[in-house]
């Protein structure tokens, strides 16, 4: 029939792009990454194929140690931009006029508008022992010396919360906002005190919302390179941050890839987990905005 | 034309640009800032592509070259050597010639110390004197190889000895590690780039920390009581050269820069802004008053003696430094 | 003993707009009591302040002669069933039931025993482990219901619950939602801009229009004596024909309609008197009017308004049928479609003649508008 | 009054704080950048040293402003060109991509589609860092091969514009299915019952109806694109985007509050462009009265 | 002129599901068709089909006597009124109206006179610069029939178009539909599941249930002789009642209703005979019941079913009141109120007697399901 063929022909048009960029930029250059993870360097120039860059990886206790404190600080900032982001999300979807909304999700944005790098010299800029903070809280004489407030891991949560939490909100507001309001008042009406209202119906229905949220928060954590960087102390070490140095300050790829393999099957290990835990799934939540 | 140099910030900067630019009409100059190790790791990633010079350090081309293979041998004819410090020039081109071939020539020297604000931290004077628990929290170091190589030396070893030997050199790398883990606390921050460290030293939080001369030179002017110590164990000397990369396309256009920027009055102008000295005949003379004088206050004739040169890497030195930086970083101080 | 429920005076503002205006009534217990308006009148505005989620601009609320402003909505035992229901969708039928004993901190054993019981009350025994979107619309809207009784509320408000629902099943559900108020014994306070669903089912309704109760009365009273235009449209089908004053003798009134037809009404105002020239608005119902072919012998039957036309279309709709009758002057006059006797039959395009008595013909100042 | 809003006074006022003290936290770190973009004085911290626009208009070292900085301004440049190629790009794969998870039924659709949001998880770095690789072993075995040099395969700009391509098509292909699911089809088909076909009802009906979406999507896409660094930075070769010009400033030269200046320049721009989005996408707003009946 | 339409055994399949299922008909040019039946029947896959939106799984489509399945659906002079109208939110009315004429490639110029005439036509000149969200409901109505109608198409297809508007709109505009159709004088293919609108509006009805067409007929046909208990149930209301066939004599059957009353009906089923013992389903109307006071001295109306029973509830709609009794076996029987006569004013909880005659119940094989 000519609707089967021009159907037909729709759907390959459509496919090719799609093909083209997921295999081209996503499928083959990760079958790379670990093929090129299997390459074990012998002498300069000369590689054989094996496992030893995974093994290296495994046997040294520092990247162990790292990739666990990454995900260990990733799923506490995660934790974190949840509870600090619930709040303000309801608020915005629930409390706030309808008028005000896009304003304040617009507001949410503001992180989004400047690169990594602008939101960490902020943060050293307030932050610094000579900075606006420790100088403000001197003037107001809550301290008697100026305060290092920089370069702790408490400094890369309160950074990595930042960078992430709209990340956060926009699902969960976008979820909150499909909720009816009647649910809520049915839930006071039928004798609900404002906790039961909020543990029984409100984070029940906001589920898929919290979960996609915090996958992507997750994911976006363990990633991150700059602000545990330039915030983190003198201990803090990010396991991505050793993956760039296999690449860029040890030229080593083939451990690098290795790394890298490692921490995308150790995060996707950890949303897997999560997913499991709370019944969703990824292409659902994610995908559900 | 476009000239695409990979070079330290500062070595190129906008007034020499435009010196050169308007005596080279046809060519455009285009900077890719780097440090010693992304500079290899760039050039390893373009496979020598990319860039037509870079100026990494002349101990660590041989092995990156050998490794990656990511440099062309220089044309010395088209080169003016005659203005080059026959030292300079020597000691560059007899550690980067490989197969008779030379790879680099020498631009900028300088060394590593420790820069001291000599009003709150009097008596530092060697690497180590960085864990004095006196300065406990107020000192900064870079975890780099400059703070290995000058820990090990002020712990009485010779590094540069061990590199030959790779399991002399771990065994070093390890008595340094656990000095410096120990010394953790002591540390305020570890810097990364210049901007930490004038920030850190201008506003007073860090009395001193392992840099360039050339940084302290440059703080200097804003603060006369910052000055550069040349440790006692030894300052670590370096020097930055010009190597073409592998695939470089402006060949003609590098050695006109190489012949440009080694010219005297050049010269003087680079070395007022780098506060690192070039190599070329006279080049401390040539500097600019102040830079000069700030050179001569931190360098006694016994100092530039004991400059500890750096020696040509060799494979596998990288790792074992790499690794114990890593171990330095992670572990929790005491 | 079931409550009652009373407000008094209640208005509510939102900004410069007086969504309930000055509202007064009072539902004895046990009885249902209907509240009837169009769209946006603010009917859910004033059923939102009985339960709490609004707070009155001015006026009380009692509920067995207590005032309630104070309490919070989940103090009070006013339960409500929404527009839409609001069952929780992540419950499952006896969660959804069981949610609000579970709130008043009871045993899991007692509140097993109540869901089951009153599932089977609303005749739905064995759901209670269905999820919500198993069930058919008619079901949720028992769900929703039982949702509420379980808990033994004073007054149950219901805001348009049949709204949803299909044609048919609205229905069957009218009759069933009063058979359920009969079972439970509970105050029902009920909001529709259904006509057929407030006259059905209530004891008494009220009729409100611009946030404001027109008039407050039994179904038959608004359907037989409307006390205003606005009720006098809304309720039940009329003919609305807009007419000057002519001549007035006590409540009998001579007008001519602006189609020019000159008839005679009743006035029906209680407030106000009408005046030479006045403009008015009258209403006659359909069935008031009688339909005779014109060939057929006069009949006196009492009725002074006499009228010939052309029938213009016949609207059938089984007993329902209407007749659409033209006069000469281009008047529309609808009328039920005589299904038996001598005009049984009346075709397309037959000349008729049309009657009514002079007390069919409502009259009122026409100021209220078309509804 | 809102049944989602407390009702006890003390409690909404809590509330209210928390939620303004929220935003002071969004706001803060940038203002502070911001701030600091007049500082007279070479350094970006305290002590208050008074006010400049040197870091915009100076022309000269060392106080030379950032309308003067070539090499930042060329960082701009290429973050600009880099922006708008990704962005175009990326909605446009995003388009037919939504077109092709909502409209077409294909076996292992629910498995490609997992593929489709999957980049969106992947962190940077590895994207980065895989793109730099494949790309690399390709130039470098056509080299060994062919002896064929590919420069673009070698890190530089369009390796940088490849690897934001690979997850913001992710992102801009969600932000427009949502709105095509939100298309009535019967939309389409009475365009198509009127005499409209195929290509016509496209053009008058399905885009006009994305537009909002088509605009989002290119916006954030150009946002992103504009601030990545995780994947730019393992791509980046000798023309570097902004943030990589910044950085290298930051890490490898002195910094001086010209960076705060660029700073306060994007975060003003950018800010300008997310407000353009919300006006541009405004739907007409309707009366209460009529959106009831829809 | 306008043409005719004709379904010849139209199939629609999907996946193993048949939503249409062998459906033939055909629409005179210039008349009003309906399609009646509940929701889920097939009738939206049906109109689908003739638009050109769907290909029939088996069937022919004819326009004019021209099979017409192989057209693309934009080159169908077919134009249809969705459901939810489908007007192009992001264009004016005036655009809205235009679209068609524009695909046609009409100049500027006769557009802008067309479009201005078809409002005109409609009632509503000068909204052409009015944008979609700023018309009442009726209004978008009007324009989405216009936007069709603009294109003189042979056949207008109109899928539940009153669905969206409220009550009291919807009455309006039933009327107005019809009246717009004789002004146009297109075929009008009418889907809906209010038998109300297809009885008011068609010239002819078909009744459809699970993809087949149960009757076709006008609205008086299936009101007054319904071919199957399906349509006898689902057009106008009724008493249904299951009961089992006790005797037979030609079309009049003796049967006992499951709960024990025993009655005379009348057999409407014509292609299968009722055997002794056959579960049947009784349908009554409301409306041909008697309802009197049990102390009134009985009379003879000729006709046989009489029971006796009290008065369960009133339910009070003005000139619709129904009563239910509850007859002494517990069955519950609901007849229209006496609303004068010696039976009016009747009141809850009084002893009455219902009578009905035994033509007036209709009885099926018990095989549909109710309604
Ligand atoms: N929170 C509010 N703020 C401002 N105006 C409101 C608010 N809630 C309702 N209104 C207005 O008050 C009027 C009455 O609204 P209400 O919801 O009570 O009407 P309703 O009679 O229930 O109508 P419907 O039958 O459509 O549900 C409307 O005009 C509405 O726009
Ligand atoms: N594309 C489809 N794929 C599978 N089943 C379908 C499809 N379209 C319709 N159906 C099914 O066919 C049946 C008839 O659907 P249709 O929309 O024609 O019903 P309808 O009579 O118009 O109902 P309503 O009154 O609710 O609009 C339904 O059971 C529906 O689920
Ligand atoms: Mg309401
Ligand atoms: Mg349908």
């Amino acid at each position: 029939m000519r609707t089967r063929d021009a159907d037909r022909l729709a759907l390959f048009l459509l496919l090719t792009p799609f093909v083209l960029w997921i295999g081209l930029l996503i499928v083959l250059p990760h079958v790379g990454v670990v093929l090129l993870s299997l390459r074990e360097k012998i002498a300069p120039r000369v590689f054989e194929y094996g496992l030893g860059n995974y093994v290296a990886f495994l046997k040294e206790p520092i990247y162990l140690n790292t990739l666990l404190r990454t995900a260990v600080m990733s799923l506490l900032v995660t934790a974190l931009a949840l509870l600090v982001a619930f709040p303000v999300a309801f608020y915005i979807a629930k409390v706030a006029r309808a008028r005000s909304r896009a304003a304040l999700l617009l507001l949410c944005l503001v992180p989004l508008w400047v690169s990594d790098l602008v939101r960490a010299f902020g943060w050293i800029v307030l932050l610094r022992e000579t900075g606006i903070v420790s100088g403000a809280l001197q003037a107001l004489g809550l301290v008697a010396g100026p305060v290092e407030l920089l370069y702790n891991d408490a400094t890369v949560v309160v950074g990595l919360v930042y960078t992430v939490v709209l990340f956060m909100i926009v699902p969960l507001v976008s979820t909150l906002d499909g909720m009816d309001d009647s649910l809520i008042e049915a839930g006071f009406n039928l004798g609900g005190s404002r906790l039961t209202v909020l543990r029984r119906i409100v984070v029940p229905y906001a589920m898929p919302g919290i979960v996609s949220g915090s996958i992507i928060v997750f994911m976006l954590t363990a990633g991150s390179y700059l602000t545990p960087v330039l915030l983190g102390g003198k201990t803090s070490m990010w396991f991505t941050e050793q993956i760039y140095d296999q690449f860029i300050t040890r030229f080593n790829w083939e451990s690098g890839a290795a790394f890298g393999v490692s921490l995308l099957i150790f995060t996707s290990l950890v949303v897997w987990i999560g997913l499991r835990l709370t019944g969703q799934q990824l292409a659902t939540t994610v995908a559900r905005r | 034309e476009t000239l695409r140099l990979l070079t330290w910030g500062g070595y190129a900067s906008d007034e020499v640009i435009k010196a050169f630019e308007k005596e080279y009409s046809d060519i455009k100059v285009e900077v890719t800032l780097s440090n010693n190790e992304e500079m290899i790791a760039k050039l390893r990633a373009t496979g020598g592509s990319g860039f037509d010079l870079a100026q990494p350090g002349f101990n660590r081309i041989k092995a990156a070259h050998v490794e990656f293979d990511i440099y062309k041998p220089l044309d010395l004819s088209k080169i003016e050597t005659g203005r080059f410090d026959p030292i300079m020039l020597n000691r560059v081109v007899a550690s980067t010639s490989i197969d008779g071939k030379v790879y680099a020539v020498p631009h900028l020297w300088g060394t590593s110390g420790i820069m001291v604000d000599k009003t709150k931290a009097p008596d530092l004077k060697d690497w180590l004197d960085l864990c004095d628990p006196k300065y406990k929290g107020r000192t900064s170091m870079r975890l780099a190889r400059t703070i290995l190589v000058g820990s090990a030396f002020a712990m009485g070893e010779d590094p540069y000895a061990a590199y030959g030997d790779l399991k002399k050199y771990q065994e070093i790398m390890s008595k340094v590690a656990d000095r410096l883990i120990a010394c953790k606390d002591n540390v305020k921050a570890y810097w990364r780039g210049g901007d930490d460290l004038s920030a850190m030293m201008l506003s007073g939080e860090a009395v001193a920390s392992d840099t360039w001369d050339s940084t302290t030179f440059k703080i200097f002017a804003q603060n006369k009581n910052i000055v550069y110590v040349p440790p006692k164990s030894g300052a670590v000397g370096w020097i930055d050269s010009f190597a073409l990369p592998k695939k470089g396309r402006a060949d003609d256009a590098a050695y006109k820069w190489i012949n440009f920027v080694t010219r005297p009055e050049i010269a003087a102008l680079m070395g007022a802004k780098t506060g690192a000295v070039t190599a070329v005949k006279g080049g401390i003379d040539v500097m600019p008053a102040d830079k000069k004088e700030a050179i001569k206050a931190a360098f006694t004739d016994a100092d530039i003696a004991n400059i500890k040169w750096a020696a040509v890497i060799q494979p596998g030195v990288e790792d074992i430094e790499g690794k114990t930086l890593e171990r330095i970083k992670a572990a929790t101080a005491k | 003993m079931p409550s009652d429920l009373a407000c008094q005076d209640v208005s509510k503002r939102f900004g410069r707009f007086l969504a309930v205006d000055g509202v007064s009534f009072s539902v004895p217990g046990g009885s249902f009591f209907s509240i009837l308006g169009p769209s946006g009148c603010g009917k859910t505005t004033l059923m939102r302040m009985i339960a709490g989620f609004e707070e009155p601009s001015g006026g009380d609320i009692l509920i067995d002669g207590r005032s309630v402003v104070d309490t919070p909505p989940n103090r009070r035992n006013v339960k409500m069933v929404f527009q839409h229901l609001a069952l929780f969708p992540m419950m499952n039928v006896g969660e959804n039931i069981a949610y609000g004993l579970r709130c008043r901190g009871m045993g899991r054993e007692e509140i097993r025993r109540r869901v089951t019981a009153v599932l089977d009350r609303i005749g739905l025994p064995g759901v209670a482990e269905k999820q919500i979107h198993q069930l058919s619309g008619g079901q949720k809207q028992r769900i929703a219901i039982a949702r509420c009784m379980v808990l033994e509320p004073d007054v149950l408000l219901l805001d348009e619950p049949l709204g949803a629902l299909d044609l048919k099943l609205r229905e069957r559900m009218k009759i069933e939602l009063k058979l359920l108020q009969h079972q439970f014994t509970t105050t029902f306070l009920y909001i529709t801009h259904d006509q057929s669903e407030a006259l059905v089912m209530s004891d008494r309704v009220a009729v409100m229009n611009h946030g404001r109760f027109e008039q407050i009365g039994t179904p038959q009273e608004l359907y037989h004596a409307p006390a205003t235009a606005f009720v006098a449209g809304f309720v039940g089908d009329s003919n609305r024909w807009d007419a000057a004053v002519v001549r007035t003798d006590g409540d009998r009134i001579a007008f001519a309609t602006t189609s020019g037809e000159g008839m005679i009404g009743h006035w029906a105002e209680r407030s106000r008197r009408p005046a030479i020239g006045d403009r008015i608005a009258v209403f006659v119902r359909p069935e008031a009017i009688e339909v005779r072919r014109s060939s057929a012998e006069p009949v006196d039957g009492g009725e002074v308004n006499r009228l010939s036309g052309t029938v213009e279309s016949i609207l059938f709709n089984g007993a329902a049928s209407r007749l659409l009758v033209r006069t000469a002057n281009g008047q529309i006059v609808e009328a039920d479609l005589p299904q038996s006797g001598a005009a049984a039959g009346i075709a397309q395009g037959e000349a008729v003649e049309v009657a009514w008595p002079a007390e069919r013909a409502r009259c009122f100042l026409a100021e209220g508008r078309a509804p | 009054m809102n049944a989602a809003e407390p009702r006890s006074a003390l409690l909404r006022v809590c509330y209210g704080g928390y939620v303004v003290l929220f935003f002071v936290y969004l706001v803060a770190p940038l203002a502070a950048a911001g701030v600091f973009a007049f500082h007279d004085s070479e350094f970006a911290a305290l002590p208050w040293r008074g006010f400049t626009l040197d870091w915009f208009f100076g022309t000269a070292e060392p106080r030379l402003g950032m309308f003067h900085d070539r090499r930042l301004l060329v960082g701009l440049a290429n973050s600009l060109v880099v922006g708008l190629i990704v962005a175009t790009a990326a909605t446009a794969i995003g388009t037919t991509n939504a077109f092709l998870f909502e409209r077409k039924d294909f076996p292992g659709k629910r498995i490609l589609f997992v593929l489709m949001v999957i980049p969106l998880v992947i962190p940077g770095v590895i994207l980065g860092i895989s793109i730099l690789v494949f790309a690399s072993s390709i130039a470098n075995a056509l080299e060994d091969r062919l002896d064929l040099e590919l420069t673009f395969l070698r890190p530089g700009l369009v390796l940088v514009v490849l690897g934001q391509l690979s997850f913001l098509t992710t992102i801009t292909t969600l932000v427009v299915a949502a709105r095509l699911r939100k298309l009535d089809g019967a939309l389409e088909e009475a365009a198509l019952n009127l005499g409209a076909g195929r290509a016509r009802v496209l053009a008058t009906v399905t885009l006009p109806f994305l537009r909002p979406a088509l605009v989002a999507g290119f916006l954030v896409a150009f946002l992103v694109s504009f601030e990545n660094f995780n994947t730019t930075l393992m791509l980046v070769g000798s023309d570097a985007p902004l943030t990589i010009t910044m950085y290298d400033r930051m890490v490898k030269g002195g910094s001086t509050p010209v960076l705060n200046a660029v700073s306060l320049f994007l975060i003003l721009g950018s800010g300008l462009l997310a407000l353009a989005s919300i006006l541009l996408q405004r739907e007409p707003t309707r009366p209460a009265a009529t959106t009831n009946e829809a």
